[in-house]
């Protein structure tokens, strides 16, 4: 696998794994999973200082940011001017104009709001932002946020914290077919085994945090997801044998005694 | 007090010396500069402009922060 | 992963992956998919010598039996007799009472006839011999195999060289929750995901061949199935996350500006 | 001719000289008695006995060794 | 099933099917499939008249309105003011103010545009059109379409035309759950099972084409379609058994033979 | 489906689906779901009289012999010899030598223990039965059961009492494909898609009990499942159309306007 | 009492009149013998044959019937 | 000459007598004006107008009617 390397917006990663730093245990448990994750890029959000808290450890005091590309997100937002505002602040906190947006639609079931999602994207790319869109499984809005400039297309594979792994190969394959910015899917993977299958519909990356966090043991599972997104590139890259309906021998059919 | 101005911080009114600076109100919560965004009245404060922007009454302050997220 | 090895008939193995050695273009090929796929036992078939060759290489002038556990397989055979012949030249080609018993019941779909399986497994038992047993997904046929002293209990995924994958996880973890012999899937992996859900229902390893010798890069294939088997363990030891069908936040619910 | 005695090797015939011995066939045939197993008339020769055993008319040998299988 | 009835924009249906009148090989056949499907209500497309054809049969003169009634679609538009020129010559043909709005996104996949969607949407429903409204998986989209007043959504279950059944029942079960319109599922269905189980979602009906159209046996797909949606309905209604891993007998346990 | 019978051991059936009588509520219940279901053959068990109990209506007084085909079963014998004895009790309590032979071989899963089956079909043949042998999906084991002359092999779907439904249409459909008696797929279906998919298969019948007494509705449900085993019977013989991974327009892409 | 024979019917143990039937069982339970099915000793008894039959000491009877099944 | 008018139809050019009606049109291309609609220069014209509407140069006609579809 040496050189092949995952590129967004110009910024060259070895690891096709993105993990994100919500819901574990202590920031300990946070560093231990990022690590054995073998991710070089986690998402981190933007929240009120808590202005009772007697002064606890920051997350940027655990997560060096001179070790790890942090990508703010505008988790929590439901119109694109909230998004945008999160998006500014983000980028003041982190010195860095990336942006992973989310313009949710739906408490329920937090799917993306596509029209202001297209609305965010607009005013973030013209403003100089290099935006990772989180999008649902529509090829025409894809294209539609390729056409507006994205670094990224984000697709989920199910409802974020789901868990039910990769709902429809065929949507994520198309999506891949048919655009030139990184597909890199995001939500929804369960378990290794989805890890490895959505890799192996040719997407460029994945991104996950509810899978790790929540497993039992979370740096365990960080560590089954390294393997299983190199795995399910692998395997995609060194061409799938023929599926077949019939058995074929893997011994000579020649040689027998008699 | 006329020496006093009125201000909201993180959705809570508090009330800051007259010709407080941004800066001073990190200082004066114990929170480290480098680590903490503040929007004042919707418009993100560099951090190089903390020192010289003053707080005036009815101010609405944000100060974030990065947490654990996906 | 540090000391989750897999015991077989009293031998250790890290690896979990089994591999054979049929359908490879060259030997060279086949050592070097046996080396990426980081395999520390390998099949091979009891042949006939061909006596009109000029002095080939010899598959052993490759495969250095001190590097890797040769379990010679009775692959072809189809009854009791044949196999047990068979695994009686395999044991004196390989100094070794190890062997791969397969019994055959038809020649279209290579489903083993498990009755001839009882009744070689019998006679191979009482000669001494270690017995890992292919045999289809039936927990019955499998507690039987078990009660006759087999080393390890083989069902098949799919049918030998289909590549269709892992058709019923559901008999799989049932064959492993009933058994105290290792269960090592055998036959029907096509590709890394395949083989991850597989090792994800519990069981103790996989036996794949015409994955890797038929993949358009076999050597490639091999490490992509190495890394699936590792990830596979490692996210059934971690304890999966619970599925859910709705969607719940990664980020911090509170803490958003007013 | 007395001196010769017919056997059948892998399915094929063949004429050896009388007294000739396993050992002596697989010599013969050019190959390397720690890579090939011989099965005569349905029972295994250990390549211990090779250098006794006699061939006579009307064996059946079967010459084997380790192929790619899966 | 009496008084289990479809009711849209107040208009009552005892069937749940609806069918397309496209690609079948003669008028008789279309009118002999749509019989055995027991659909009530059927699309048509709208075309220029062929004025180089003899005088050939209307396909009004096999489908009589006053038995069907007859839904004009939109197909092939890729605009919302092209869809909203054919919805208004549809309506001048048919004398009913109903249609079928289709604005496509995508000429390899057929998949809608869900912006030109809600425009063309917002327009037609101005004008008094009772819009059933083809669209995406999308929940988010399918609410905006009902604040617009659309009388149905039709999401996809795949691909118009490609027969792959229903992709995903999690979405279609979402959408159904969260909205208060019909919920008809258009496009993908491939045989009886697939619409079976797409029923089972507790989805109001079905629409399809192709099935029917393509099938080996056109007239006998009908019927089977018929009879897969209503049972699709019926064990939707009746509420199926519990799923359970393990086996329950269906005979008593007691009162065995000494 | 005119002239599309179902012909087990020279006897005729309209029908495809077989139900069982077992798990009832009442057996006013027992008859509505059996006649909802549309079945001709109905299995019962053969226990005990219960001498405690105060003359309470027999089955028989319930299921009209000359209405039915009572099918007696051997469900709780887990040896030949018990099956065998119940067998013939059967015969003697339906004077009809037609069963249904089970051999259990594990309390747990139900699953039937192939050896004790073989065995218990060989002397049921040599008396005269009619044997509908309940089996696994080994394709094997079924090719045996037909030497040995049964009526009719009947594959498991998945356990006893599960309502998993069709866990491998792939052994499934290969076992058809094989036989030439008839297979009528016995045990798993939960709902109407199972029964409609398992038909689709191409086997002669379903024979269902639980996924009806278990229903919220169970005479509902025996309607669905008739409606669905003739919908996938039809769909199965109409041939479906295929499957594309791309979309395809139903209205025509000529006669567009300008 | 020897005017007495001690059977078993199914599983319990029970006293009958010396002489007694199959049938004479079958109409003091109250059992309708169109629908029951009587095994004696492990061989099935026809009706046919069941006025005929006399029980004896340590007879084991078997009375079964179809119920509901699958 | 002054007494034809050059209309297009469907796509195509046609020249028709000065004064044509639409109703005029669909007769002479021998169209049951109960199954086609017209659509003049984007605009749809009513069977009850098709009497009145006289044709002009350079009109643009769309003249379309129901096919099989999905």
């Amino acid at each position: 696998m040496d050189g092949d390397t995952l590129t967004i917006a110009g910024r060259q990663f070895t690891s096709r794994l993105i993990v994100g730093t919500g819901k574990y245990a202590t920031h300990e448990q946070t560093l231990e999973a990022v690590q054995a994750s073998g991710a070089e890029m986690v998402t981190v959000a933007v929240r009120r200082v808590n202005l009772d808290a007697t002064a606890s450890e920051s997350l940027l005091h655990v997560l060096d940011p001179s070790a790890y590309v942090l990508l703010p997100n505008t988790a929590g937002c439901y119109s694109a001017d909230e998004a945008v505002r999160y998006a500014r602040l983000g980028r003041e906190a982190g010195l860095s104009d990336w942006v992973k947006l989310e313009v949710l639609g739906d408490e329920a079931t937090l799917l993306p709001d596509v029209a202001g999602l297209l609305e965010a994207t607009e005013i973030l790319v013209a403003e100089g932002f290099k935006v990772l869109a989180y999008t649902n499984e529509d090829l025409i809005t894809a294209l539609r946020l390729q056409d507006l400039g994205v670094a990224a297309v984000m697709p989920l594979a199910s409802p974020i914290g789901s868990g039910l792994g990769l709902l429809s190969p065929l949507w994520i394959r198309l999506l891949k077919s048919r655009l030139e910015v990184p597909v890199i899917v995001d939500a929804g993977v369960g378990t290794a085994s989805d890890a490895c299958l959505t890799m192996e519909q040719g997407v460029d990356g994945i991104l996950m945090n509810t899978a790790l966090a929540e497993a039992e043991r979370p740096v365990q599972m960080a560590s089954a997801m390294r393997l299983a997104v190199q795995a399910g590139r692998l395997a995609y890259l060194a061409g799938r044998m023929p599926r077949r309906e019939w058995g074929v021998p893997s011994s000579p059919a020649t040689g027998m005694l008699d | 007090m006329s020496d006093e101005v009125q201000i909201e911080v993180n959705g809570r009114n508090q009330a800051v010396p007259a010709g407080q600076t941004v800066r001073g109100l990190l200082d004066s919560l114990g929170l480290d500069p480098r680590l903490v965004v503040v929007e004042l009245n919707r418009q993100v404060v560099r951090s190089t402009e903390q020192d010289e922007v003053e707080l005036s009454n009815g101010d609405r302050l944000e100060l974030v922060n990065f947490v654990g997220g996906g």
